[in-house]
């Protein structure tokens, strides 16, 4: 096999290994919105954003 | 039945699950033996298949003890007991989950191991192809073994003990028809038959037996 | 319906629990199982739900709305542990025993919202199961029971984590099940406030079995 | 502490995660358009320039391998200052840091490790030899593989982080293994070229697409590692935030 098939292949190799990293980071990112959004609608809120806090360990 | 296939593969993928953990070992196994043997390629090439059957036979070994054990100790597996469903069905759908699970990614993770043992095209597609035929046999006669030391505390060293000379069958069968893939003389299709043979005999003998072990275990 | 056991006798291991134990619970009526500890209670619950062969008799049920193969398929048995994965998410976990267990016929069991909203959990089914304290979690060991139909309930030291507001509730859940023409046998130390429940009373067993050895 | 220096004073604000959030958000969008601008001119030199007389076109392949190798080394690096930082300083993010290093790391070590069998079954026609360079690498791999499974195994953050930040520490031997196994062994891979105490012995021709690509992928690493840390804080916030509904729901009049 010609020499330019590996040079494509460990590119195509490594592209696909780094897309598939941005597209990690992006997907896990938008479900961990998700999931924030989802306590918020539940009324769940952080300390600093709801008035009354009960006092506690700090998490 | 659906709903048990899919609860234990979302425990397998959960932080804590064995998924990633068999397939690790299996890796480290494999990359542990050139040190012993040395870097020979021409050695590594030709042992290269039974390397990785006896890698893949200890990793899938490595989870079984839990398969029932966890069921037990949150007392699902009293009411898995209880279901009009058969015991033995039961147990062939974890069985099958616990494959997809830890098995599944052992063939998958083969093939590039057999690049590192500098196997050939014919002997990687060949060893491949009988890991995918034998490891669930393996995942079968194992959850007979985890049945039965389901209740003891430190079952898991017991499972493999138990469950090791069982399965030498399907390594025998696994490795030769692996050999005869690339020694042309010898057809590969007589022991990979009887790999497959093996496959669907522990496929009913294994839950069968596991059925049994679990309901005499429950006090 | 009714529950029908006769003459039982068990042991664990080779002691035996206890010897000749007969009662009949009919449809609608509770049976609260007293006793000291290690008089057999949980023992004679696990005896019930089909988990230990007894040593001896023999335990039935009469004209049911569907006929099963053994008593146990028609129970839910609630254990001292909860059946629950920790790692899975409250909604996850009753879907899953909702699906598993299936209904009997006779009855249907309540969506899971309904289910966890029944015994005051229901904002918190997206939560993980082992984020919630034990009093919690047996809360919603207990909506296992309402997600699936079974005529008959063994519940074994039901109300042990549970403070005062919670074991009300879940005698609510009770009543409301033996009104539904169900069946309840609890083994417990506190009172349950079921009115007009039958009790059994066991005294333990002082004696080996026959001295085999 | 009486008057801390600007820097440490700068270090502390960080150590606020709603601080660090927003500087995330404010940073990202800079550094992942100077990667993008940096990869495309890497990508450029490296097809622009000649090949080299002996490897012909699969010198190219250099320009993916020593990054993703050197960055292999960069990441385990990263997590075993983050695990001093957990462990010595215990400065809140560390572990957060070194959590999310370990996924990015074992992917550029899976790119170094494809990419030097793609050069090394043209070159030496072998894919894999099980020579000192390549077995530490991959040994590398391993443990960060191990590490990430470490990490899944435990759930309670605090407690995995300890344990996690010793491991780091204990496998942090193998770094300068990797780094010297070529001088101290004689093997088949090359000795290194560019980072030499002499200067490097690579014609600038090959080094100038190297150095952009090294930069490259360097950026490239920081991005997603900020961008993943970014990831692990909301999911410990999501954690804490459940706690707390679970807390609350058992309370009367409590958010449910």
């Amino acid at each position: 096999m010609s020499h330019a098939f590996y040079v494509a292949v460990s590119y195509a190799a490594t592209f696909a290994t780094v897309a598939g990293l941005v597209l990690w980071v992006w997907l896990d990112h938008r479900a961990r919105r998700r999931e924030l959004e989802q306590l918020e609608a539940a009324g769940v809120r952080r300390r600093s954003a709801r008035p009354a806090a009960k006092s506690g360990g700090q998490p | 039945m659906i709903a048990l296939l899919v609860r234990d593969l979302r425990l397998s993928v959960r932080a804590g699950g064995g998924a990633l953990i068999g397939v690790l070992f299996f890796m480290t196994v494999v990359a542990v033996i050139p040190f012993g043997v040395g870097p020979d390629l021409n050695l590594l090439s030709r042992i290269g298949p039974a390397i990785l059957w006896i890698g893949a036979l200890l990793a899938s070994l490595l989870g079984l003890d839990r398969l029932f054990q966890a069921e037990r100790e949150d007392g699902s597996l009293d009411l898995l007991l209880m279901q009009e469903t058969p015991l033995v069905l039961i147990v062939f759908v974890k069985c099958l989950a616990h494959w997809i699970a830890t098995g599944l990614p052992l063939v998958l993770a083969s093939p590039l191991l057999g690049l590192f043992m500098n196997m050939d095209e014919m002997a990687i597609g060949a060893t491949t192809l009988t890991l995918l035929a034998g490891t669930p046999a393996i995942t079968f006669i194992g959850a007979a073994g985890a049945a039965i030391a389901v209740a003891l505390p430190r079952g898991g060293l017991l499972v493999s003990i138990l469950v090791l000379p069982l399965a030498i069958p399907v390594l025998i069968f696994g490795v030769s028809a692996v050999h005869a893939a690339i020694e042309d003389p010898a057809p590969f299709l007589p022991p990979f038959l009887i790999l497959v043979a093996l496959n669907l005999f522990f496929a009913v003998v294994g839950p069968v037996a596991a059925a049994g072990a679990l309901r005499l275990s429950s006090d | 319906m009714r529950l029908v056991a006769e003459g039982l006798s068990a042991k664990r291991g080779e002691d035996l629990i206890f010897h000749d134990i007969s009662f009949e619970v009919a449809a609608g009526e509770a049976l609260v199982v007293k006793g000291a500890n290690g008089a057999g209670k949980s023992t004679l619950l696990r005896v019930l739900a089909g988990l230990l062969p007894p040593e001896a008799g023999s335990v039935r049920i009469d004209a049911a709305a569907h006929t099963v193969e053994r008593p146990c398929e028609a129970c839910h048995y609630l254990g001292h542990r909860n059946a629950m994965k920790r790692e899975l998410s409250v909604e996850e976990n009753l879907r899953f025993w909702k699906a598993c267990l299936g209904d009997l016929q006779g009855g249907q069991g309540l969506a899971v919202d309904a289910a966890a909203a029944m015994v005051g959990l229901g904002g918190i089914t997206h939560l993980p199961f082992g984020y919630l304290s034990a009093g919690q979690q047996r809360r919603i060991a207990m909506a296992k029971l309402l997600v699936a139909w079974r005529p008959v309930w063994l519940l074994d030291e039901p109300t042990a984590a549970l403070d005062a507001a919670a074991e009300e509730m879940f005698s609510g859940l009770v009543t409301r099940h033996l009104s539904a023409g169900g069946i309840a046998i609890a083994a417990t130390h506190q009172p349950l406030g079921l009115g007009g429940a039958k009790e059994l009373r066991m005294t333990g067993f002082a004696g080996l079995a026959e001295d085999a050895w | 502490m009486n008057e801390p220096s600007l820097v440490i004073r700068k270090f502390s604000d960080l150590a606020n995660p709603t601080r660090f959030l927003a500087l995330v958000a404010r940073v990202w969008p800079w550094m992942a358009g100077m990667t993008i601008c940096l990869f495309a001119l890497g990508l450029y030199l490296a097809f622009a320039t000649v090949g080299d007389y002996q490897q012909g076109d699969t010198v190219r392949i250099m320009y993916v391998h020593v990054p993703a190798a050197w960055l292999s080394m960069m990441g385990y690096s990263v997590m075993a200052v983050s695990a001093l930082g957990t462990l010595v300083w215990r400065h809140p993010l560390a572990d957060v840091s070194a959590r999310a290093a370990a996924p990015i790391g074992a992917c550029f070590t899976f790119v170094a490790l494809v990419t030097g069998s793609l050069w090394g079954k043209p070159m030496w026609g072998t894919w894999w030899v099980w020579d000192a360079r390549l077995t530490s690498v991959f040994v590398l791999f391993l443990m960060y593989l191990g590490l990430i499974a470490l990490n899944r195994a435990m759930d309670d953050p605090t407690r995995a982080a300890k344990v996690g930040a010793v491991l780091i520490l204990v496998g942090f031997i193998n770094i300068p293994i990797i780094k010297f196994s070529v001088e101290w062994w004689n093997t088949l891979h090359q000795p290194a070229s560019v980072i030499r105490l002499d200067g490097p012995t690579i014609d600038a021709e090959f080094l100038r697409p190297l150095l952009v690509m090294a930069a490259a992928f360097t950026l490239l690493f920081l991005t997603l590692h900020a961008l993943a840390m970014r990831n692990e804080i909301l999911r410990r916030r999501i954690a804490v935030l459940r706690r707390h509904a679970a807390r609350a729901a058992g309370r009367p009049g409590g958010a449910a």
